[in-house]
């Protein structure tokens, strides 16, 4: 099982693409899927990988990513 | 009764708004109203007050617009030209409705003008203090206990409306010495009760549940700019009926009234009374709150009987004679006795040109 | 699992904020709400908004908010701060507002040692009205009012902030930092804690410039503007703590 | 009744503090309604100043005017100035010492008093202007010679009490000058 | 003829002050006016111009100060809250007698307001641009081509007069595109010839005796302060005579009249278009020059016909029709149709409010 | 015998400044008008005044000159001499005037490097004003709005322009003088002198700032003020060039 | 003959740029009048942008009216606040790639395009708006469609004229969408 | 015969002193004697002292002071 997860608040990703490059187990990215305002928001592609390191939540400037760690 | 004190207009104005309550001042030098901060710089410690110099008249009267968001009664003075660089932040405070008393010892102008009084500021202080279209309660004393007492009562005026309050004053009030009757200092538990009622200071949510947003016109997304001009409309209507305040003197039976505000208000009735004693009919209308303009003392006037009105202000070209003759609307010949840059207006004058639009006896 | 990051109590619940996608005036807007979360101060915070894109915060952080006139932050702030002692007082404002139009104020205030806290947002440009020149601009850069690149005889240098303040005695806390990578954003939080505690303490006057980016005006991807503020930016205006009495 | 006096020389002449005199003594220990109004040129030192004092039994209409009862002068510049200023049947104080051009009018009641001088004499120059003011209650009798020096004592010596003396004897001096001169 | 050209406002009216002569601008970014010094930002340098962006609106204001004092001829252009901030300056530019061209692009207020259009600065404009009473004349026009025409007159009237001239615009004039067709550009040798008149520049005395002192009244000490203003007076009265200018469309047999100017003045002639069509005999009073007020154009008017006029404008409370009003002074009924905040006002609306004062046809 | 020390052509014939005795605004406009004709310029100078005792001047200047707006002369100098390059321009302001309501236009004009000169006259105080307060102000001196004396915890501690503007690039000239005795005066008359050779060599922004005294609002003697400012007023401000490009 | 328009959508979706097609074309290529303006939200991305477009034989009186001829809607937030403002007979061009609330009117015609979708497949999601300005001139034929596509060219062309084959494409496939719209 | 001459425009004199205590040959003081503006102005008291030296016209702020040397 994964040690972290990621929880996103789709409606508040703009597809800035920071989390997706910064992840260090490349966990995240985008599909064809666009929110409300049309960006193509990013999703947790390898979920299985999340290390709950919090690098992503850490760089997104919008606040879309909450992240949780086993035993923290 | 309290006793009289000799007391310079400037100090007097000051020493009332502190005792009207008032906790802030932030100002910057300027002739003729250094002896303002300059009082508030001495006498603000000893009320636990706050006083600043602030680094020119932009940032004092945006210091004011600071304390008044804490919920702190505060004022700001200033002469003429500091009151232009002060007029987008006086925008600023009529469009997020803050209550602060602003003062202006009206200075010659345009431009730096000279040191000497004058009222070339009327036109700005009653019809545009700034963009946007706002209206502030403007009160024009015309001697030193008439300001104290004004002073005094902007504070409860600008608090009542929760809007800007500007005193009209000129450089000949603010330097003049005249005894004074000083008002009742409101205690600190008073002070604390009005501080109280003021839920708009952002002093934090303190467990509240909406944030408090201090802002004009168009930034608040809550309500639409036209709702809120059409608010504060709505409150400038309400202050034709309510906050109308003029002086009439011997208007019975006058035929002809005499007409002035501030400095001017005194001496024109000073000359009603020499004319008077010369067997003249005159009278006077003497605005106090000049703006809204006392279009009705106007109205009330019994047009059959009065031969002309004379309209006196130290402004060239004139700017209180306008709405005079817009009130007067033709009923009558309005004329103006005029001066300017640093002369107040000599009261021989006044009754020379009263004289002359009077004719025969 | 256990929640170990999240946005703060400080933005509306849910909100999506105004900014462009990567624009750091959003990572500023979260870390301060986290700093604030952490100090137990989210009730008792008015910020002074200067005007610019941080403008665009009133409707996404749910704290006690002035909105200034332009430039006039500061002097707001020092008024705030005197007669509401007990709130956390903080203006955010970006380089048009704070160093070019709010100069006086600014250096004034820092000049008094008033005990607030600034944070500043410099992008190099006028973010919101449209990217003209800010005083914090590089040489050379086009913008819509140095169309032919920023010139040093026509247009001078960029203005450093912080070492402009830092001549002066009265300032308590000086730093700069950036939100450009991951290390960097949690240096940048740190400083920000640092100077709202120098605040508590009645320390005086405390100066965050955050180095940052304006994807849109500066007409790059916001993947590009990372790079460019690593590679570019910071050389121009270097990070670190500049005073910390 | 109403009273109106200029008082009118350089910065530093101590012009403010003869009108702050008489207007003080009419507002602490009469009746009478008093304004003072002082104007100052923009130089700060070797500038003209002047004052404006009324005093009057009803409330005062016109706290400066053109014409006065009493003008005080205290330099060349100022006789320059408002040698005009007086109304027929009022006085010019003049301080000699220093002030040669006399305006020729027969009209007005012309004081010389050598108030620099007996200033210089008495050991402080300073004290010239309590010369000057004695010289006007002497002559024109606007308010009770005593009171005036009182107020003299209270305002004056509150900073400095070792002036007091030497600007009583400054005073009497002038008080004596005043009355010799009065038109009978 | 001039190709027509399809132009945004802010540009039409900045190629337009290039073509004037205008070789000095110094402004600040403010929305709905960026277009301008971006647009002088470009064209500047290959017309030998200089475009200053200023450090803030009261910098920007005092570098046309100094620019005009050179004998350039001048711009400088804002937006609302900072034409507040200008207000010292220009009020100085008033006493120093200095010929400068200043737009304002008015957006919402008061305050910061909206970024969207208004007409909420007509007060400020008309009668109050800073303190000490001075006078600009201020033109306001309905669309592309009269704000191109009004920018290029506008600095010949400034010369003219030596006096500051104010555009009174929108930030709709400022934002739309429409055809133009520009005046011919001034030449180097016309605009050298136009400097060289101007003998107050302060470039040196060069041989000259007497030293130039650029000035307002109170500082000069070879003239009074009120000799001044009495001069300036003077020049102020002349206009009201020669420099009145408005439209009269369809008065003659006109039972009703619409009175409006800016944007505002062009949605009113369509409304009165659509109106005829309909049958009402509606007419339009559309002033061009805003200051002096086009007083005339109402005492004009045949009021034995007339029901009453409808004054439109984008303010609230009202302004400009407080002018109507204080015009028409109780001859006929003066009723209104305001909108704020960004709303630009309705044709539809101002139609219906039109037909409701008219009554039956 | 021939002459060796005289009045310069800028000053009016037979004029005597409004200056109060033994204030050295005085001393500056006799040196500024010395340099000025030994540069023959004095019929092709503008000279922009601040507002403060500066003003005086006006009636003892014998060139052009424009009365600015309270702390905006930088400003009017910024566009006056880029539209009239010839013109030798020079500022001549206060410290209440350069230093607080003018400071944003003072470190802009600096900061483009416009190439214009500032005489900045630092005498701690505002003196046509009546002695207020000024950013200069000494630590513990009571003016008449700090009458308990200057307090660094509320009111922050003298600004020092010359170290401030010495922050910047553009500047390429600037130095700190006095007039408090005859070896400073030669030595402030040659720094006025290579301020106006950058000008007219067109290298930029210069800026020579004189400490100096203010009898009335000191409440000295002139005598005391000479010694007030060598004893004391130096030690906060020392004196020396700061830039010379 | 006066007819309006509305465009409306996301800053950066090519609003503006649709309404300034159909202004210089009728500025530059025929005799009318026609007036532009723009609207933008505080914010610089993501907030919403608009524009008026008004083309008439006479001179332009009103160039914003609440109620037009065509509305040109391309998100869903322009839906919202637009929905109502197309007058009885006009028509109502959606971009349904992404527009999926469509309003339940039927005195208006109501052109679906799927124009997001349409550029994607040319190969460039930014030509949508070229999609949509062809469907509204083949509905409206309120301007020469060769005349519109010649100012695409032009203006679109002169900075990048290797966009002119795809931005042709993009017209023509919107123009024939929006001839087979058109109500006989 | 001294060395140098100082001429005083008296009527600018403002009595600072500044010259007085300046001149290292002690020429100069002052008298009674006051200008028009009431100041007690600078004399040269004992003139055929006088270095030319300038040194009282340097230091002197209102330029009262001309100053002439032989053979300068
Ligand atoms: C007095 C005044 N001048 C100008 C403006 C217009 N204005 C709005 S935002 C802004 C500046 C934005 O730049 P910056 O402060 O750098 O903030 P950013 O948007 O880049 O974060 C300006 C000049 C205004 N609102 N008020
Ligand atoms: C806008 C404005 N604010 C204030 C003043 C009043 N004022 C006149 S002189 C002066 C300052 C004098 O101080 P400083 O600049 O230090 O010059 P100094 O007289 O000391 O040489 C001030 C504030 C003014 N004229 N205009
Ligand atoms: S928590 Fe770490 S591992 Fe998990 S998605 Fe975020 S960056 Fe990747
Ligand atoms: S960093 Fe945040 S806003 Fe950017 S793509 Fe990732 S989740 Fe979305
Ligand atoms: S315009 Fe620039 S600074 Fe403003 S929100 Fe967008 S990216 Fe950020
Ligand atoms: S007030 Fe001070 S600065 Fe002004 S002239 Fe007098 S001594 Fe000099
Ligand atoms: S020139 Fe020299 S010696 Fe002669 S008076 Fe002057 S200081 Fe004294
Ligand atoms: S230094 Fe000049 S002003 Fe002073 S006493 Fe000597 S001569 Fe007179
Ligand atoms: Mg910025
Ligand atoms: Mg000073």
């Amino acid at each position: 099982m994964a040690k972290g997860k990621v929880e996103i608040y789709s409606e508040a990703c703009k597809s800035c693409r920071y989390c997706v490059i910064t992840c260090p187990k490349n966990v995240l990215g985008t599909t064809e899927a666009v929110n409300q305002k049309g960006y193509q928001y990013v999703v947790a592609l390898r979920p299985e990988d999340c290390i709950g390191c919090a690098m992503c939540a850490t760089i997104c400037p919008d606040g879309v990513i909450t992240v949780y760690r086993e035993g923290a | 009764m309290a006793e009289k004190i000799f007391m310079k207009g400037c100090e007097a104005v000051s020493e009332s708004a502190i005792r009207a309550g008032c906790r802030f001042f932030a100002g910057y030098p300027i002739t003729p109203q250094n002896e303002v901060p300059e009082y508030f710089a001495r006498r603000m410690p000893s009320v636990k007050g706050v006083f600043i110099q602030g680094e020119s008249e932009v940032a004092s009267a945006n210091m004011v617009y600071g304390a008044a968001a804490s919920g702190v009664r505060c004022m700001t003075s200033s002469s003429s030209c500091g009151i232009s660089l002060k007029s987008e932040a006086i925008s600023f405070m009529a469009g997020a409705r803050l209550p602060v008393v602003l003062a202006n010892f009206q200075r010659g102008g345009p431009g730096i003008g000279t040191i000497q009084p004058a009222q070339q500021d009327y036109n700005q202080a009653t019809k545009a203090s700034g963009n946007g279209g706002f209206r502030m309660l403007v009160l024009s004393p015309s001697d030193l206990q008439e300001a104290v007492d004004m002073t005094y009562r902007a504070f409860d005026l600008a608090d009542k409306y929760q809007n800007p309050v500007m005193l009209l004053l000129d450089g000949f009030t603010g330097a003049m010495m005249e005894p004074v009757i000083l008002p009742e200092a409101k205690t600190d538990e008073e002070l604390d009760a009005i501080r109280a009622t003021k839920t708009y200071a952002t002093t934090g949510k303190k467990g509240g549940k909406q944030h408090k947003v201090i802002c004009g016109p168009g930034l608040d997304t809550r309500v639409s700019q036209e709702e809120m001009n059409r608010r504060d409309a709505k409150m400038y209507e309400g202050w034709e009926t309510d906050e109308i305040d003029y002086e009439e003197f011997l208007i019975d039976d006058a035929e002809l009234i005499l007409t002035a505000y501030g400095i001017t208000g005194r001496i024109a009735k000073s000359a009603v009374k020499l004319l008077r004693a010369e067997g003249y009919k005159v009278g006077l209308i003497r605005p106090r709150t000049i703006y809204p303009f006392s279009k009705v003392a106007f109205d009330n006037l019994d047009y059959g009987k009065i031969r002309g009105i004379l309209s006196a202000e130290m402004a060239i070209p004139e700017q209180f004679s306008t709405d005079v003759k817009t009130a007067v609307c033709g009923r009558t010949k309005v004329e103006t006795a005029l001066s300017s840059g640093g002369n107040i207006l000599d009261r021989g004058y006044i009754i020379e040109q009263a004289k002359k639009l009077y004719g025969d006896k | 699992m256990e929640k170990i990051y999240s946005r703060a109590s400080g933005i509306f619940e849910g909100a999506v904020s105004g900014f462009c996608p990567g624009c750091m005036h959003s990572t500023i807007c979260k870390i301060v709400t986290q700093v604030i979360d952490e100090l137990n101060m989210t009730d008792h915070t008015c910020f002074i908004q200067g005007v610019g894109c941080c403008g665009l915060s009133i409707t996404y952080l749910d704290m006690d908010t002035i909105s200034a006139p332009h430039g006039r932050a500061c002097a707001i702030a020092s008024a705030f701060k005197r007669c509401a002692p007990e709130t956390l007082v903080f203006t955010y404002q970006g380089d048009g507002d704070l160093a070019s139009i709010g100069l006086a104020e600014t250096i004034s205030a820092a000049n008094r040692g008033e005990n607030f806290t600034v944070i500043f947002v410099n992008n190099g440009t006028y973010g919101m009205t449209g990217g003209q020149m800010a005083p914090t601009t590089l040489v050379g850069t086009k913008t819509t009012t140095s169309p032919y690149g920023r010139d040093p005889g026509e247009h001078g240098y960029p203005i450093h902030m912080c070492e402009l303040l830092s001549q002066l005695s009265a300032p308590a806390y000086i730093a700069r930092v950036t939100c450009a990578d991951v290390p960097n954003v949690r240096k940048a939080k740190a400083a920000v804690k640092k100077a709202f505690e120098y605040q508590l303490a009645g320390k005086g006057f405390s100066f965050v410039e955050f180095v940052t980016n304006c994807p849109t005006n500066w007409g790059m991807s916001p993947l590009e503007t990372l790079d460019y503020v690593r590679d570019t930016v910071l050389n121009e205006f270097p990070l670190g703590e500049f005073r910390a009495k | 009744m109403e009273k109106s006096i200029i008082v009118a020389g350089f910065g530093g002449q101590g012009v403010m503090v003869i009108g702050q005199l008489f207007s003080y003594t009419a507002c602490e220990t009469t009746d009478k309604y008093v304004t003072f109004f002082p104007s100052y040129g923009a130089e700060q030192r070797g500038g003209t100043a002047n004052c404006y004092v009324v005093i009057s039994d009803e409330p005062v209409g016109a706290p400066k005017v053109e014409k006065v009862d009493y003008l005080v002068v205290l330099n060349e510049p100022s006789m320059q100035r408002f040698k005009d200023a007086v109304l027929p049947g009022g006085t010019l104080f003049i301080n000699s010492t220093i002030v040669k051009n006399v305006p020729d009018r027969d009209d007005i009641n012309i004081v010389h008093v050598d108030a620099g001088n007996i200033a210089q004499e008495l050991g402080n120059p300073k004290c010239m202007n309590l010369v000057m003011a004695g010289a006007v209650i002497g002559e024109s009798e606007i308010l009770p010679a005593d009171n005036v020096l009182q107020t003299a004592f209270k305002k004056l010596g509150a900073k400095r009490p070792e002036m007091n003396p030497i600007n009583e004897k400054a005073f009497n001096r002038g008080l004596a000058i005043g009355k010799a001169a009065k038109k009978q």
